[in-house]
């Protein structure tokens, strides 16, 4: 019985997992071909594959800049989201005053599309003197309402006589956040690492409107400088998004394995 | 205490994490001058060229250049409009300027051209009237197109069609002939009123000359409309013609199974790298009936909130001179509008690549018949509205006639709100 | 943590690896960007031609091939160019009889790569 | 009258004795306010960044849309205008109003799959770290690539898909999802849900992982079958991540941007038109900043509607009210 149940959803799995890898495939096989995507039949197969257009990527835009630009910002906006989200996620977990009116303002927070605050955002970062910074880059990132909503949600799954003993032992409440909560709250810290890193690593309209010189930008812009030399159906432009894609891949397998963790860690399974 | 403690290290800490500011853009002792193009990176080699000439000719002048591409320079010069730190320079495409220009953001540019007859002089007469708003010249030609017609020779030949339209209903009989099993015969790219030659050679025009009331509902309109809706649900047009900006349509046509495509001269160089079959041989290359053609063009505009506008100005006047746009010119092979410029330029072509040439001859005649270049503070208000119930008519969703009159209708309304 | 499971822990090693990795191709391509293009360049026939003339394009941005140089080629038809600077180039012959050869476009893996042509040029292609 | 002076007389008298519960209640009042700095403290940072770049902006755009306003003329009152022009003339506001609420209506269904993934990931099935990361793996991709590379699966001629569809024989003739009015909203929604299964699943995982593994071992004790274990135990306790998996459907609506812009551009017809691209449209396209402004102000109030609902519907619990 059990066997076939295993079977049967290794077969679900193993379909969804095709669906899901179709549109992979085609960006990797155009990355190696410079193939016309709207040729009639569709070439299922890459002919004549190469790497080429990975080289032309790299000549083309300042890669490694662009690529060091990202990385900083992205762990700018990872570190601040690790702190800030995990200590407004415990702080929601708390009774007090006022408490309903901030969970409302997060949550109303999020419902402002970005496209919408593209000219106020500038004007404040302009006041605040960190445009053309990586300071300005990562600041509207630095803090993410799903995220700590996630920490809040993790935080709440912990028995609170966890806390109750802590406190008892006369820990502060910093040392208990520290010490008690993140390190029992492990999946949430993955999924902000993964998470914010994503969000950070693939900002554009932001970093295109802040950043004046070529040198403080990051790499989805040079997604814009590649299409002014290039036309998107090229297979230099694929090749372009999987250099950019691999960094968050490999983030993910990276942190992932903390999901397992926190799954084995959570007693025996049966 | 142990709590405080926590708490200020705590502080401490977020006030490490944030870097100062690089660089705070504070105005300095020299002349700076910024100038935003659009979606011409690839020009860096020759733009730092002419910026150390440039230099050299006007000393202590600092030069930022900044370059955005198509969907995201309107959204970068509003921000900096709204900052109050524009640039001087402002490469637009198509009618934005003129929406822009409505806005008070660009300087009258007619004083200096006046001024300076022999500046007005090096343009073409007809492409430097695109950007005319009120009686005003707000931009002059940094490099221009328009659009013409495309055929691919050898599926005309097995449809046994001796190529020479003179009519719309020409163009859709030979797409009709062409069309079948995996083939389309027409294909126009539509953004920016491209489409809108295929009515104005059957005398269909968008508003009357003083461009206070629409004339496009008419029987002849409606007529039109109907024939490419037709033509398109049985297949002879492309529905990508309705539907596709840019790389759809180029990349369809590229893949040669389309019988003829309508759109301006960049096309050809984009579709020539995409489309293995294109040689010399099998590209046609021909005028739309009665020579109508769209502009789609990009001009130079000095912002009205500049720092330097002399300098500004100085500077358009060396980037539009001879040798720079010559330059220019042969590193895009593309048209200027600097009218010794383009003939020179073509005389050079014809020796190296003469079906560019071809190409790019088109751009520069009939400049007379120029159409879809409607000098409006609001031309993309009207062009969303005309081209949403279009594409309901072209693809069968509203019949022509109530369409057109919806149509008629809104826009009315459009040009009262202004 | 100790220091062993911090050297062991994917954190370090994967960064490592590809730090480690970047330094070597570094190195190799600092070894191998001379900008060193030779080659042949035969006739139809297969016998070297002496004499011909060898254009080096360089690809502008615009997938425009620029003439960046042209030598011509000594008596066992060979040539040699010493300042190629880009990753992608384009060789086209003239024959001494004045005709074209057939083109050659060359990907490189890094710019100025030193390239030796196996396969020779040829000029005046045997379809005339 | 009579019992006051006594009781005055007694505290003044065992000050000494009474003196512990007085300390007792002022420490804990210490405590509170001391815990309340904390919260304070804690929520600062964010409650900061939120107000600069979320709070700011949006009252930036309420006082826009009473306003004629462009970026370099004169603010004039405008009154109801602009929300005048948008409920009683614009059209295509309302055609965006209607795709938005079905955009975001579709958002269970890719909620149910990835719930369904996630417990099948969660569960002890061999090679689920691979199923995962292979579901997960479409959400980093940068969304304007998505949009490419869909826009070609869903093309007429050359795309995958009608090339399948074809070669089964399912279809005879070409389905130009894109391009037709029917099809192109549904082929949008079904490319978002193929980028964003992996970031539902990911947040329900998380959930998941949280839920003490001793109360299931409880149930099985109990003798509680899969189904109820599901209904009684997780679903309950997935609650806060369900909510925030709602929340995420609804911001779709507009983070689904650049995928709308670069597979339709709103188009055929605006048949796509999101609220959000109509926004950006109307600002950047016609800059028409304080109509745009007013269309973010109503969208705004949609969505908190929306979002108000959504708390209701996983059970009202998920941040604002509970006890402790």
């Amino acid at each position: 019985m059990r066997r076939r149940s295993h079977i049967l959803r290794h077969l679900v799995m193993a379909l969804v997992c095709a669906l899901m890898l179709i549109p992979f495939y085609w960006v990797a096989k155009t990355a190696v071909t410079n193939e016309n995507i709207y040729a009639y039949p569709p070439r299922i197969l890459p002919l004549k594959p190469h790497l080429y257009n990975f080289v032309d990527v790299w000549y083309l835009i300042p890669f490694a800049r662009y690529f060091a630009n990202s990385v900083i910002v992205s762990l700018i906006a990872v570190a601040g989201n690790i702190v800030f989200n995990a200590a407004a996620g415990y702080a929601l977990t708390k009774n007090f005053a006022g408490k309903r009116i901030v969970v409302l303002l997060f949550l109303s927070c999020m419902l402002i599309p970005f496209q919408a605050t593209i000219i106020p955002a500038y004007l404040v970062s302009a006041r605040l003197g960190v445009l053309n910074s990586y300071l300005g880059l990562a600041l509207p990132l630095l803090s993410t309402i799903v995220c700590i909503f996630v920490f809040k949600a993790a935080f709440e799954a912990i028995p609170a006589s966890l806390q109750q003993a802590a406190r008892i032992d006369g820990l502060g409440e910093l040392r208990i956040l520290f010490r008690i909560m993140l390190p029992l709250a492990k999946p949430a810290i993955a999924t902000n690492i993964i998470l914010s890193f994503i969000w950070s690593w693939n900002a554009f309209l932001w970093p295109l409107i802040i950043t004046r010189d070529v040198t403080m930008q990051t790499l989805p812009l040079g997604l814009a400088r590649f299409l002014a030399y290039v036309e998107d159906t090229t297979g230099a432009l694929y090749a372009f998004v999987c250099m950019v894609l691999l960094p968050g891949i490999i983030v993910f397998l990276m942190a992932q394995k903390e999901f397992i963790r926190g799954l084995t860690s959570g007693a025996t399974k049966g | 205490m142990q709590k405080r403690r926590d708490v200020l290290k705590l502080a401490a800490g977020t006030a490490a994490a944030s870097f100062l500011p690089k660089k705070l853009y504070a105005q300095t002792g020299t002349k700076k001058l910024s100038i935003l193009t659009w979606n011409i990176i690839d020009m860096e080699p020759l733009f730092k060229q002419w910026f150390a000439t440039f230099q050299s000719q006007n000393p202590g002048v600092e030069i930022e250049w900044l370059d955005k591409k198509g969907p995201e320079l309107p959204a970068f010069y509003q921000t900096q409009l709204a900052a109050g730190t524009p640039p001087d320079i402002v490469d637009i495409q198509g009618g934005l300027g003129l929406e822009w220009a409505g806005q008070g953001a660009l300087l009258d540019l007619t004083p200096m051209l006046d001024k300076e007859p022999a500046v007005r002089a090096r343009f073409n007469p007809e492409y430097l009237a695109n950007w005319v708003f009120e009686g005003k010249n707000y931009l002059i030609p940094f490099y221009v197109s328009k659009s013409l017609l495309f055929y691919n020779k050898p599926l005309f030949k097995a449809a046994g069609i001796d190529y020479a339209p003179k009519s719309l209903d020409d163009i859709l009989s030979y797409a009709k002939a062409v069309s079948g099993a995996d083939r389309t015969g027409f294909l126009t790219l539509n953004f920016d009123w491209l489409y809108w030659p295929l009515f104005r050679m059957q005398g269909v025009d968008l508003l009357t000359p003083d461009l206070k009331k629409p004339t496009f509902n008419t029987p002849a309109g409606i007529e039109t409309a109907d024939k490419l809706a037709k033509a398109t649900a049985d297949g002879s047009i492309n529905k990508i013609s309705w539907t596709g900006r840019w790389v759809e349509p180029n990349g369809a046509f590229a893949a040669g199974n389309v019988g003829m495509m309508h759109a301006h001269s960049s096309a050809y160089f984009f579709v020539k790298t995409q489309g293995s079959w294109i040689t010399p041989e099998t590209i046609g290359i021909a005028e739309v009936p009665g020579y109508w053609s769209t502009p789609n063009s990009h001009g130079y505009a000095i912002s009205k909130g500049a720092r330097n506008p002399e300098l500004a100005w100085a500077f358009l006047k060396f980037a539009t001179e001879k040798s720079q746009a010559m330059d220019f010119a042969r590193g895009r092979t593309l048209t200027t509008a600097n009218a010794e410029v383009d003939k020179d330029f073509l005389a050079e072509l014809d020796k190296n690549d003469p079906t560019a040439a071809a190409v790019l001859r088109t751009q520069i005649e009939h400049t007379d018949k120029l159409t879809g270049n409607w000098r409006l503070s609001d031309d993309s208000a009207v062009k969303n509205i005309v081209w949403a119930e279009m594409q309901n008519i072209f693809l069968g969703r509203r019949d022509a006639k109530t369409a057109l009159a919806d149509a008629e209708k809104k826009v009315e309304r459009e040009l009262r709100r202004t | 943590m100790s220091t062993r499971a911090i050297l062991t822990s994917r954190f370090f090693v994967v960064p490592a690896i590809a730090i480690a990795t970047l330094i070597a191709w570094n190195l190799y391509v600092a070894a191998h960007a001379h900008g060193e293009v030779s080659g042949k360049v035969v006739r139809a026939d297969g016998a070297p031609a002496r004499g011909a003339t060898v254009i080096l394009y360089e690809r502008n941005l615009t997938s425009h091939f620029l003439e960046k140089t042209r030598t011509t080629t000594d008596a066992a038809g060979e040539f040699r160019f010493k300042d190629n600077r880009s990753h992608q180039i384009r060789l086209d012959t003239i024959g001494p009889d004045g005709r074209q050869g057939q083109p050659r476009i060359l990907r490189l893996w890094f710019a100025a790569q030193d390239v030796d042509l196996r396969r020779p040029l040829v000029v005046s292609p045997s379809k005339n | 009258m009579n019992t006051a002076p006594p009781q005055r007389a007694g505290v003044a008298g065992s000050a000494d004795a009474v003196a512990p519960p007085v300390r007792a209640a002022d420490w804990y009042r210490r405590k509170r306010t001391r815990e309340a700095m904390l919260v304070a403290c804690f929520l600062l940072p964010s409650l900061m960044i939120f107000f600069l770049y979320r709070i700011l902006p949006l009252g930036w755009n309420v006082i826009l849309s009473f306003e004629y306003w462009s970026p370099l003329k004169a603010a004039r009152f405008a009154g109801l205008d602009n929300y005048a022009e948008m409920f009683l003339e614009d059209d295509v506001f309302w055609q965006a109003l209607t795709n938005t609420l079905i955009f975001i209506l579709a958002s269970p269904i890719a909620i149910l799959l990835a719930l369904a993934v996630a417990l099948a990931v969660n569960s002890d099935l061999k090679g689920a770290a691979i199923y995962r990361t292979i579901i997960f793996l479409s959400y980093p991709l940068m969304s304007v690539a998505v949009g490419i590379v869909w826009r070609w699966l869903y093309d007429e001629r050359g795309g995958f898909i009608n090339f399948v569809l074809r070669g089964t024989g399912l279809i005879k003739e070409p389905i130009p999802f894109l391009q037709s009015f029917g099809w192109a909203l549904p082929s949008v929604i079904l490319a978002d849900i193929w980028q964003v299964v992996g970031f539902y699943m990911i947040i329900l995982l998380t959930g998941l992982q949280s839920i003490p593994q001793h109360l299931y071992e409880a149930a099985r004790i109990d003798g509680a079958p899969a189904s109820a274990r599901f209904l009684r135990i997780t679903l309950p306790m997935l609650r806060p991540s369900l909510f925030i998996c709602a929340v995420i459907g609804i911001l779709n609506s507009f983070t689904a941007f650049d995928l709308v812009y670069v597979m339709t551009g709103g188009g055929p017809a605006h048949a796509t038109e999101l609220l959000v691209t109509h926004i950006y449209n109307m600002g950047f396209g016609e800059t028409r900043f304080d109509y745009a402004a007013a269309l973010t102000v109503v969208q705004f109030t949609l969505l908190v509607i929306l979002t108000f609902l959504a708390n209701r519907a996983v059970g009202g619990n998920a941040g604002s009210v509970e006890s402790a």
